[in-house]
């Protein structure tokens, strides 16, 4: 293993220490590389010492008590709001909605589109517009409003490297779209796309803009104010939080003029047996007991990613994907699927391999402690629309380094000797 | 004990010999309520210019918002609305401090018996039931003025 | 305190060396008294362990990765389903849908039923059954979905000792009722219900059962098959697993009829951009990254319940409920809202003294480290039925001991005396 | 290397060098997807009375996935149905063995080159690959007879 160092890049000997499955070996004394970022994050000890101390001291339902410990439960889980509004500059901690994931996120909003009321109901003779480089979870919401209103869904394509293709950005978002939602960080290519140009173009229409920012949140500064987004959805368990906690962001106002979603506990002002009024945002749209140890985690995950800063985050990972792309590149018969240099993309590269199946890859890969994923990455549309079954992807973090990277392209090499 | 900070004499006092209890006629009325604990409050206000002629109560809750809304009638009937206002502010501020503030004479100036609310706002949870009366009071007050509702959601 | 021993009852000494809170002290030096177990149950240590160690050594996405981590983390989840499949006695542990907590459980059955096919739809001119002593996620979901559909909410009234008034029961469920939805046990009086009357009669007329088992999963055998439901719903906090997992149980049939309700990642069988197909139950029903953490916490609480043994924990609850209310009993201006004996009730106790409110009854008890909760309870329509703002409600679990319900008698006694 | 227990030479082999692969006339025809890994096959079965006169298929996927498609047509192809059944199941009872199940001669004499799949049952990710051909085997074989199709989700 090379002993590279490139500009830019973090203190990982001093931060693998806080990941204590970093230590781990598998296959028999192999060390594990795991390169599976963009699926999920590693935790380091901070986040878990974080939830072991609100499940052996302070745990309680909340909001609620009068008890101490429901009194110290509900200021953890608001003060976990408060972390997460500061982290996405939120002009109000009442902006921040907890939800599982990032998919329950999406769907809230498809969902809240859908009962709205004037002007923002999704219906008939109305339009969705998305993109060809979505998770499922940001195409079937939109694939089952559509179904169930009447709205058409559109979309735009892909270029042959990888990006979005808005050449005809103004007959695709037209006077009918009400909603307009893509991914910020492509999870299957990396791709960063254009933010600006897409909300003019809905601002222009009157369409809400929303962002799905689960790729973005842990790899950069995500500013929802800079974004001029309406909603900006993101998941606890790829940004060192825990699984069982996403995050929806939403403009004040238009939380306060949409409809609830799941109905509960906690999300009313008042029940009767004929009905019911809600409570204000954030809780409206948190019915029953929310994720409160894994808020504190996501909340414990921001102040330590914030810790280390996130711009150095992005520099640190901008660097391994220079230095990856450029090794890679060597690897005879290998084809990157999207971009093909460092410019304007993340830590994740996804690619194929002659034609060795990627599951094929992963699991030579994984003989030798390396951990990449392998398949459609819930982003099928991408592998049709450049004619392939499935890729092989790596992707980054704070944690990697470049050995890691000297590992996964000798790795790589590796099996295709062993398939020749 | 702790506890006599929030239950000061003044406050049990209070709830068990409120003050102009009842609703009696008004130029607005609002309805509030703390989700958290279901206390309700209905509230008129009665203004003659800018002097409070009267605020008028009905409701059920704990001692503290009880108690809370016989201080607010004691303090603010027969006051101009700008004093008022003071008086309102000043209670918000003390009640938001969790416990931080040690009111001093220019503050007890202002509040008189609503002082002995200082040690509330050391219980998060019971803050709310202190404020209830207060924010139903800036909305009625808002209505009956014909300014815009600015009811703050008490939740 | 006394030494009181009570036929039936734990080794509560050994029990709560396992509860790490439960060595607690509060207000200065006060033991926790945590009588607030029907609001969240405490996590036993091998609960915590369970997730600690997924955390530090198996933590990968699931179901879409060949490398080990991934593999472990999936079997690990997988295995979690099983766990819980067995304790409820699911015929099948694809029957068994992870949720993010009980509201979501019910919030999904009712919009499963919103946009299902006949036979199934809840339409205009139909009719759902609920009971006026529901939690409020058991209520609104149900009011969400007859504003939404034009079906007409109906429910079941309670007598004056709490208990379901089935008189009418014909009169209530008609031949136009699609689905009957009620808890098994009620989280602010305790009371255990008859469901095999409710379910005779639903089948009769052809109606869907959904029981709420919130309340009943932690404290009680939970036999699906027995219940003859068609969904029951329970969430993973009061049964000494984590927050946010929730369980649907759901009859086969019913899951691979029904629509899905969340869109996303792991849901799925294959997309496209102009369409989707769906995963087989349970995945179908669980879009985006699951509660992987939680869901292994969940399964070790199984295990936890299950080496105690349901029956035991029963019997120790209702020796402790029957010595409570006994010893309330005595308490000059106590009223028991619900039952006043311990005949068909569960281990939570709700009363009212005098016309001390309960938010100062429970700020009083708190001050002597007595944790019980105040309010509502999320079933205000209870607190309207008779008459109260709200209640003080007390509620045991296997860790609870007579001393702690000797510090209560003794706590709402001060209280009296505080206020006099 | 324990990854030899998987990727047996006789499995690359018919990775490699498929038989039977391509579509050709068949009495029902069905397709599978393994939304785990995007594996897909199309199968046909072609019935001359009880027997398999071929079964011919088309599909994308991995080593594991078009191998165990080849040893199928190698296998089945000739065969009774009845017998064919037999094959298949014991392939399925080898395959979800994790690993436990060390073929023996009678196994064998059963299963000829799909033995080689044994060192797969340890990988669970990789099981479906394996089963994908079979499940559709099983599928198209219940169209082809009339049967209610008994296709066993391979999710
Ligand atoms: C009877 C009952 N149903 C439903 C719920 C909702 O559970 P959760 O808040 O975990 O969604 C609760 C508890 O809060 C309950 O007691
Ligand atoms: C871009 C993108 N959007 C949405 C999701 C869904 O996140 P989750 O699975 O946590 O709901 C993911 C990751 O799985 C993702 O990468």
């Amino acid at each position: 293993m090379s002993d590279v160092t490139l500009p830019g890049l973090l203190d990982t000997e001093a931060i693998r220490k806080d990941f204590p499955i970093l230590d781990r070996t598998v296959h028999d004394g192999h060390k594990l590389v795991y390169l599976d970022n963009a699926a999920t994050s590693q935790k380091p000890r901070q986040v878990l010492d974080a939830m072991s101390d609100y499940n052996e001291r302070h745990n309680a339902n909340v909001h609620r008590g009068v008890h101490v410990l429901a009194e110290e439960a509900t200021a953890l889980y608001e003060g976990a709001r408060d972390k997460v509004a500061a982290f996405v500059n939120a002009p109000s901690r009442d902006e921040v909605v907890f939800t599982k994931n990032a998919s329950e996120s999406l769907n809230l909003v498809a969902n809240m589109l859908g009962w709205a009321d004037e002007p923002y109901k999704v219906e008939h003779d109305t339009e969705i517009v998305i993109t060809e480089m979505e998770h499922h979870s940001n195409i079937v919401p939109w694939q089952l409003l559509s179904q169930r209103t009447g709205a058409k869904l559109k979309w735009f394509g892909l270029t042959d490297d990888g990006r979005l293709d808005l050449s005809a950005v103004d007959e695709i978002i037209t006077e009918k779209t009400k909603v307009v939602s893509f991914t910020l960080v492509s999870n299957i290519m990396g791709t960063i796309n254009p933010v600006e140009a897409i909300v003019r173009r809905a601002q222009e229409v009157g369409a809400l803009v929303v962002v799905d920012a689960s790729q973005a949140a842990p790899h950069m500064v995500l500013d929802v104010q800079a974004l001029q987004a309406d909603f900006v959805a993101f998941t606890g368990h790829k940004m060192c939080g825990p699984t069982g906690i996403g995050v929806l962001w939403g403009r004040q106002e238009l939380l306060d003029d949409l409809p609830p979603f799941l109905g509960g506990g906690e999300m009313i002002e008042t029940v009767t047996m004929h009905s019911s009024t809600y409570a204000p945002a954030p809780h409206k749209f948190e019915a029953g007991t929310p994720p409160i140890a894994q808020a504190v985690g996501l909340g414990a995950a921001v102040d330590y990613l914030s810790s280390i800063g996130m711009e150095r985050i992005q520099e640190h990972e901008h660097a391994l994907t220079a230095y990856a792309v450029d090794k890679l590149r060597e690897i005879p018969d290998l084809r990157f699927i999207g971009p093909t240099t460092a410019e304007d993309r993340g830590a994740t590269i996804s690619f194929t391999l002659g034609d060795i199946h990627p599951h094929d890859v992963g699991q030579v890969l994984d003989e030798q402690g390396i951990a990449v994923r392998v398949g459609h990455h819930c982003a099928r549309p991408v592998c049709l629309r450049y004619g392939i079954p499935a890729t092989t992807r790596a992707s980054f973090y704070l944690y990697s380094t470049p050995a890691e990277v000297d590992a996964l392209a000798a790795g790589v090499e590796h099996v295709r000797n062993f398939f020749a | 004990m702790k506890l006599d900070s929030m239950y000061q004499e003044v406050i049990l006092d209070h709830y068990k010999n409120p003050h102009g209890k009842g609703l009696r006629e008004g130029d607005a009325e609002v309805h509030h309520v703390n989700p958290t604990c279901g206390d309700e409050i209905t509230l008129r206000v009665r203004y003659d210019g800018e002097t409070i002629s009267d605020v008028s109560y009905e409701g059920q809750g704990c001692s503290i918002s009880q108690a809370s809304a016989s201080v607010l009638n004691e303090l603010l009937v027969g006051k101009e609305l700008g004093e008022a206002r003071t008086i309102q502010e000043t209670f918000l501020e003390l009640m938001q401090s969790r416990g931080r503030i040690e009111p001093d004479e220019a503050m007890e100036d202002v509040l008189e018996d609503a002082v002995a609310f200082a040690g509330v706002s050391k219980y998060p949870a019971r803050v709310k039931c202190a404020l209830l009366s207060w924010m139903a009071w800036k909305d009625a007050t808002a209505q009956a003025l014909g300014e815009d509702s600015v009811k703050e959601k008490t939740a």
